[in-house]
């Protein structure tokens, strides 16, 4: 069914959202254009166990904002939310990034008597009673991430983690046919995403003579990345390729590795678009994996549909193929800007309007 | 005294004594610097490499530029802690697309935007006579409140691109920052030394008191530093978001404290001190050159943050206790 | 009179009592300058020790190495016989001795009781035991027959209240040993015959008392000894019963009164360069107007705390006056120009304030003789343009001034007090102002230092300026100025000139003078 | 002295209307803007939400009476959390105390003894210790020992753990100022130090003892907040030091010394709860909240004008 999509050549990704949606019907919901969310398990919710009559108010706490990633979202999630007439209210709420504020946030929710809660939780373990709390209130939970059954929220979506550290991993190992030495980019130290990235490049670099010569915490952020990339650069540590947990890092390191004229080696980055334009430019070698955006109104829709006494799987898990140089043409957009993150849910004139050069 | 002292067998001595002495009086950032540079030498030579110390240079630049409006304040017994929320606010204007505007005039918005919010500041601070250190505070709380809030659905695009070529380009090897960065460090070192504007600057912080009561304009005064310093925030916050490219809403957010760290290791103490403008620019080379030493050590960010305290701690009591004395 | 010659006569029989405090031979410097040199007093129970001497004496660094404020460099303090180091002035107190300070020590922020047993509240139970602290309080205020609460914050009270709730602390305190710096500086006439019945009282009571002072009368009131310290150096110490006025007044001084001051030159064409009109001012509600004269040193004189500070501080805009006018003559006489009332403003028209405070209001003590005195030259100069200092002016200044300094570039603070307040008079000199306010121009500085004082004042109005100034020390007062007006409740209560006018007369008009508007006072 | 004249005439408690009115106004304005404000339920969130912040505020307020400010409390806080999961359960609260009082005793050491000034001195432990606490959790989780969670969990006539955790250290900071001498003593050195130091008072001891107070409210917020949230965070504590200097300030706290009071700083502490409660439940956009609470503290403070201009 992928390749099928894909054959239909340089349509945009929204665009391509948009004939998936139409073409297939099969499943019961849908929750996100397809080969972006798998269920991960045969278990089923109970038909019409989350049933409320409409119209609904529904809260989400997320931990914090940060990136342009996180912007896009919550904005992809708004819209989604505000473009459902039986959602009466979307309630946006961010800790910043305090755990503790994420669980003020929840008791508030709670407090307001939300028909459903979207959790993001910062640790599972930090808001276990609160989620507990809201289901005992009669408040559909649904939780964006893993919990590792931890929370006992109705469904969970999970994306990116392991897979997507192991995407960067794996086609780093192919292209240094299985040694040398590379630099971890990593991300903000102590972030459960971040630590699962990781782990997911050191499942794929098992085994092989690969040596990871510097690691360093970029924090995802393009300043910082530029700064400890020209450090490790011009510090003259010896480097075959990098490993990014995150694009805006790579985009720096191009930046430096052309600032100081040192030819370029093969760096993984992911699918944002000001990547993805620095990687048509230059016609890099890369690979990007993707980590969606959409994943917001996917758990609006999943709450939806439970609300309206849909069954679903308990999980679903993102794990869509890598955007390789044979793909890039389809997922670059060379009108929009640097901040636009692939592949989204929004429509093409929301997309064009937010995301214009 | 010095005439004893010529013949003396001494003489080797207290030239050495001196020497020592004028080298202790120097702001901390001179010796920390020449300190870190041969530590350097020792384990990370590549560090030491012409192109590595201009890339340091361009990374301390906006850090740089923010220091100086910190240190005029902090020599008029204030504090800006609003710089980061000045950043921020620039980054927006910049790059939210908001305003339909050309690159220049989006610059020439941000400029009057630090003025307005100079102004504010500075007026809290002297006619409501509230501390700087909550003005501030809330200015910065108001500022990055607010830019969040119209910023949370619409992602950040790109810089002008004349902020871009004057962040990221070079000249030969001299990256255009560094020129930004002594074309307004030397101005204000010498507007500063020279000025009568300066000349009351040192007076209030020398005795608040004497120079209110001597007619001094006083409030002038610390209006126009506040002023400054949110103009120095802006200029800051230019050439970050021209370095970054892209707009960002944690850009800067460090700013404000790095800033005092480094006034302080620059040799500014509140309400005077012998570091001028030049000490507070080398400690800011000095934190970013030990930023980049850390990393290149392998200390992970727990490392670096001890050490950047304790370099903070001990510059300060080394500095502090013998201004006492 | 005769009670206190009993006290005497008790004590000498059989030679002199057991002194309970000796100095011997103590000194003390301050970096340089030795501020108490090889100094031996000692001091007696039931009896009242004055220590007068001029300002800078030594009095008060004499009392403060017995409060532990200041440690000796050389010699020792023996009490009851045996010699005693003082870190601290809980090591003071606890050796029973209690120093009622010339400064207001109060808290404002602590209530009267508070501030009365702050560092030795009493406990119950280890917490602080208020009822009882107010007891005590109540009872020590008893003593002094004055009606404050003792849960008042101490930010409520005049100045004259804040005094006396000082020496009630000190009497709380339970001493042995009493230092009283200065006490009645602050106090009216009614308070002060208060605090003389109590000194008789605590005399009686077998105490010491040290009475710092340097007014004349309250030593032959109050006391049984006096000694006398001039420059760091004991002079002499006497009964008081067998030394008179003169004979006291020149061990302080040891010379004329009227070589002290320049010669006065009468003018012939008095022309006005300052007038005030209605001027009131926030504690005192009378309205004030005068004029000050071209070439004329004017004198605001009267007892402490009756507003002559309120006036001055009123026309210099540092506490702008509540109503009323200050006008300055410019260029053309028949034109005045109308001054706003802040201080940066009455600058910019050529007024200049001295303070009375060199350290906290005067001087930029980090910064150099030369920054100092360049500070002035900036006054018209704008802002954003170069500072223009001309250095060979101030070289010339100061040693016109004959300010004793090694360098123009070393800091302010490391002068002598003296030179201190040269230094700040010259800022103004050097600033082309010609009207100068100036708040006490001569306090805490040495007497040649005070002479020299006197004639830059002097040739300031000779050329062309105008002086006013308040001043706590009548003899200054009468010697310096022109012409004198004596302040009372914030009233201009009347008008001597100066060669005319006497120590008596100015005296008794600032004791008993009145004004039309008193009974407005009598209103509030 | 009655309640009206304590408002008129504030003494050093710094309770005028400002600090008193902001939180009474908020509270009837959420009051009828939500239907869902005045539930027990929700007051009792306010309640826990509030308690480690009125916890670090009153020791702040400690060490702003005594003339100081201490930023580092929030990693005081997060060094807590990072200390509770990485050793013995049995040693977790002494050592956290432990290095509470080491915290306390450097910073009121270099800031009397070196004379740095608070703000300078606080920033370098702030940094110092947010980089021990990464050294010692780099990642967020652990196991918080039971019998923390369960200080935190009971409920005991109705009423919250969290109630209680507030009720004990409001009146044992209450206690300090009202009847130790070292709470009088505070004033005393915040109003004028070298006056206080000739009535007998030790400044040095006090202003160290200040700065020792505050970092214990840190570590006792740390705990607190560790066991609420069931799991540690290296950086957990990262907005307290701003958060708790906002509060007092919103308090009637005087930042220059010698004037502050428990009740004030209740009062303020509760003034930002109710700001972050109301707007998640009025459904206002959380990020306006910090716009809105420099906003508020900007109007507090013009209302309470100093004598000196500067920091």
């Amino acid at each position: 069914m992928k390749s099928n999509i894909l054959k239909l050549g340089a349509l945009t990704v929204a665009s391509f959202f948009a004939v998936a949606s139409m073409t297939t019907t099969a499943n019961a919901v849908e929750l996100t254009a397809p080969g972006l969310l798998d269920p991960t398990t045969e278990e089923m919710t109970e038909a019409g166990a989350y049933k409320k009559e409409g119209p609904w108010t529904i809260g989400m706490s997320f931990p914090g904002l940060g990136n342009t990633w996180i912007v896009q979202m919550v904005q992809e999630t708004q819209y989604t939310a505000a473009n459902n007439d039986q959602i009466e209210e979307f309630i946006f709420t961010e800790a910043g990034w305090a755990p503790a504020k994420q669980v003020a946030d929840l008791e508030d929710l709670i407090a307001r008597k939300v028909d459903a809660i979207i959790v993001a939780p910062m640790a599972p373990a930090s808001v276990k009673k609160q989620v507990d709390a809201a289901i005992a209130a009669g408040i559909l939970v649904t939780t964006y991430g893993s919990s590792e059954g931890v929370l006992n929220s109705a469904v969970e979506l999970n994306l990116g983690g392991k897979a997507f550290g192991k995407a960067g991993g794996e086609w780093l190992k192919e292209k240094l046919d299985g040694k040398g030495t590379i630099w971890a980019f990593r991300g903000i130290a102590g972030v459960n995403e971040e630590t699962l990235r990781y782990e997911g490049l050191t499942e794929a670099l098992e085994g092989t003579e690969i040596e990871i010569g510097a690691e360093v915490f970029g924090d995802w952020n393009y300043t910082k990345g530029k700064q400890l990339c020209e450090n490790l650069v011009l510090s003259g540590q010896p480097v075959d390729a990098i490993w990014f947990s995150g694009a805006d890092m790579t985009r720096a390191c191009i930046d430096v590795f052309k600032d100081v004229g040192k030819p370029l080696v093969p760096m993984t980055g992911e699918g944002n678009n000001g990547f993805l334009r620095i990687w048509t430019e230059n016609d890099l070698d890369s690979v990007a994996p993707i980590y969606t955006p959409s994943i917001g109104p996917a758990l609006v829709r999943a709450t939806v549909a439970l609300l309206e006494g849909e069954t679903l799987n308990k999980s679903y898990y993102s794990d869509p193929a890598p955007i390789t140089n044979e793909t890039l043409g389809d997922y670059y957009r060379e009108d929009l800007n640097d901040a636009f993150w692939v592949t989204s849910a929004l429509p093409e004139d929301e997309i064009s309007k937010n995301f214009a050069r | 005294m010095t005439v004893m002292a010529k013949n003396s067998p001494a003489t080797a001595r207290s030239h050495l004594a001196s020497a020592s002495r004028f080298v202790l009086n120097l702001p901390f950032a001179y010796v920390g610097t020449a300190l870190l540079l041969l530590f350097a030498y020792f384990t990370r030579p590549m560090l030491l490499s012409p192109l590595l110390l201009l890339l340091i240079v361009r990374q301390a630049a906006p850090l740089g530029i923010a220091v100086i409006g910190q240190s005029i304040c902090m020599r008029v017994l204030s504090l800006d802690l609003s710089i980061g929320g000045v950043v921020v606010a620039v980054s927006y204007i910049l790059t939210s697309g908001a305003l339909p505007f050309s690159g220049p005039v989006l610059i020439a918005i941000c400029i009057l935007f630090g003025l307005l919010v100079g102004a504010t500041n500075a007026f809290f601070i002297t006619r409501m006579r509230a501390s700087s250190v909550i003005v501030t505070l809330a200015m910065a709380m108001i500022l990055t409140g607010v830019v969040i809030s119209l910023g949370q659905f619409h992602a950040p695009g790109d810089a002008p691109e004349v902020l871009k070529f004057i962040g990221q380009k070079r000249l030969g090897i001299f990256p255009i920052a560094l020129f930004v960065w002594l074309a307004v460090v030397i101005p204000a070192a010498l507007f500063l030394r020279f000025s009568v504007f300066g000349r009351y600057v040192d007076a209030i912080g020398a005795n608040p008191n004497a120079a209110w009561a001597s007619g001094i304009p006083y409030v002038r005064v610390v209006t126009i530093v506040h002023i400054l310093s949110s103009l120095f925030a802006v200029f800051s916050g230019l050439l970050l978001v021209g370095f970054v490219g892209v707009g960002s809403m944690d850009i800067g957010g460090d700013l404000a404290l790095n800033s005092l760290a480094a006034v302080i290791l620059g040799g500014i103490t509140f309400g005077g001190g012998k570091g001028g403008v030049l000490g507070p620019a080398m400690a800011a080379f000095m934190l970013t050159f030990s930023f980049n030493l850390l990393t290149s050590l392998g200390l992970g960010e727990p490392g670096k943050l001890m050490i950047q305290g304790a370099i903070i701690a001990v510059a300060a009591m080394i500095y502090a206790s013998r201004r006492n004395k | 009179m005769a009670e206190r010659t009993e006290a005497n006569a008790q004590d000498r029989p059989g030679g002199p009592a057991r002194p309970i405090v000796e100095f011997v031979d103590v000194t003390k410097r301050f970096g340089s300058t030795t501020a108490l040199g090889n100094v031996s007093i000692s001091g007696s129970s039931g009896t009242v020790h004055a220590v007068t001497g001029e300002n800078g004496a030594g009095k008060s660094t004499l009392m403060n190495l017995l409060t532990g404020v200041h440690r000796l460099d050389g010699g020792e303090i023996r009490l009851r016989g045996k010699p005693v180091t003082l870190h601290s002035p809980k090591d003071a107190r606890a050796h029973r001795i209690s120093t009622i300070f010339q400064e207001l020590t109060l808290l404002p922020n602590l209530t009267v009781a508070e501030n009365m047993f702050l560092g030795r509240e009493p406990r119950r139970m280890g917490l602080v035991n208020r009822p009882e602290m107010r007891r005590l309080a109540e009872k020590a205020l008893a003593r002094l027959g004055i009606n404050i609460p003792p849960q008042t914050y101490c930010s409520a009270l005049s100045v004259g209240e804040q005094q006396m709730v000082e020496i009630a602390k000190g009497i709380a305190a339970d001493a042995e040993i009493f230092i009283l710096d200065e006490p009645t500086a602050a106090l009216n006439a009614p308070e002060v015959e208060k605090l003389a019945e109590l000194i008789f009282t605590m005399k009686a009571e077998g105490k010491l008392i040290f009475y710092i002072s340097h007014r004349l009368e309250e030593i032959f009131r109050f006391c049984d000894e006096v000694s006398v310290l001039k420059d760091g150096r004991h002079v002499a110490t006497h009964p008081v019963a067998e030394l008179d006025r003169e004979k006291l007044v020149s061990l302080m001084v040891g010379r004329e009164l009227g070589e002290l001051f320049p010669q006065r030159v009468p003018q012939q064409d008095p022309q006005t360069m300052l007038s005030i009109k209605g001027l009131t001012t926030n504690p005192f509600p009378p309205k004030v107007s005068f004029e000050l004269a071209k070439g004329e040193i004017l004198g605001l004189a009267g007892l402490e705390g009756q507003g002559q500070r309120a006036i001055i501080r009123a026309i210099a805009g540092i506490d702008p006056p509540i109503s009323g006018r200050v006008e300055k003559t410019g260029d053309d006489p028949a034109q005045p120009i109308s001054v706003r009332p802040t201080i940066v403003a009455v600058s910019q028209a050529g007024i200049g304030f001295i303070p009375e405070d060199r350290k906290i209001e005067g001087l930029y003590l980090p910064l150099s003789i030369r920054q100092n005195m360049a500070l002035g030259m900036l006054r018209e100069q704008s802002l954003w343009r170069p500072a223009r200092i001309k250095r060979d002016e101030i070289e010339t200044l100061l040693a016109q001034m004959r300010v004793a300094h090694a360098d123009p570039r070393q800091p302010v603070g490391a002068l002598s007090g003296g030179n201190q307040q040269k230094v700040m008079i010259g800022r103004w000199l050097a600033s082309g102002v010609n009207v100068l306010l100036v708040e006490e121009p001569t306090r805490g500085v040495d007497v040649g230092a005070k002479a020299e004082i006197y004639s830059l004042l002097r040739e300031f109005s000779d050329a062309g300026g105008a002086v006013l100034i308040t001043s706590s020390e009548l003899t200054e007062v009468l010697g310096l100025c022109d012409r004198i007006l004596v302040v009372r409740e914030g009233a201009l209560i009347a008008e001597f000139d100066g060669p005319a006018a006497t120590e008596e007369l100015v005296m008794n008009a600032a004791l008993t003078g009145t004004h039309e508007n008193q009974e407005l006072e009598g209103a509030a | 002295m009655s309640w009206l004249n304590i408002l008129r005439f504030p003494g050093r408690s710094g309770l005028g209307i400002v600090p008193i009115g902001v939180p009474i106004v908020m509270f009837i304005f959420i009051s009828f803007a939500s239907p869902n404000f005045l539930n027990v339920q929700n007051l009792s969130n306010v309640n826990a939400q509030i308690a480690a912040l009125l916890i670090v505020a009153l020791g702040q307020m400690i060490v702003a009476i005594c003339g100081g400010i201490d930023l580092s409390v929030g990693s005081v806080l997060s060094l807590t959390s990072a200390i509770i999961v990485s050793v013995d359960p049995a040693l977790a609260v002494p050592l956290a105390l432990l290095a509470g009082l080491v915290v306390g005793v450097v910073n009121g050491v270099g800031v009397t003894i070196f004379a740095v000034h608070p703000l300078v001195m606080t920033l370098a432990t702030l940094t110092f210790l947010q980089g021990l606490a990464l050294l010692i959790l780099p990642v967020p989780g652990g196991d918080v020992p039971d019998y923390l969670e369960a200080m935190v969990d009971f409920s005991f006539l109705g009423l919250p753990a969290a109630f209680f955790w507030c009720l004990v250290f409001a009146t044992a900071a209450a206690v300090v100022l009202r009847s130790t001498r070292f709470g009088l003593r505070i004033f005393a050195v915040g109003a004028n130090e070298d006056n206080a130091a000739r009535n007998g008072v030790n400044v040095v001891l006090h202003r160290i003892s200040s700065y020792v107070l505050c970092s214990f409210g840190g570590v006792m917020a740390g705990l607190f907040l560790s066991a609420r949230v069931a799991s540690a965070d290296a950086t957990m504590g990262a907005h307290y030091g701003l958060e708790s200097v906002t509060a007092i300030a919103l308090g009637g706290v005087l930042l220059a010394g010698g004037i502050g009071s428990v009740p004030g700083v209740i009062a303020g502490t509760i003034a930002l709860g109710l700001m972050t409660n109301g707007m998640n439940l009025i459904g206002v956009s959380p990020f306006v909240r910090a716009a809105a609470t420099g906003l508020l503290l900007l109007t507090a403070i013009s209302l309470q004008p100093r004598k000196a201009i500067g920091a």
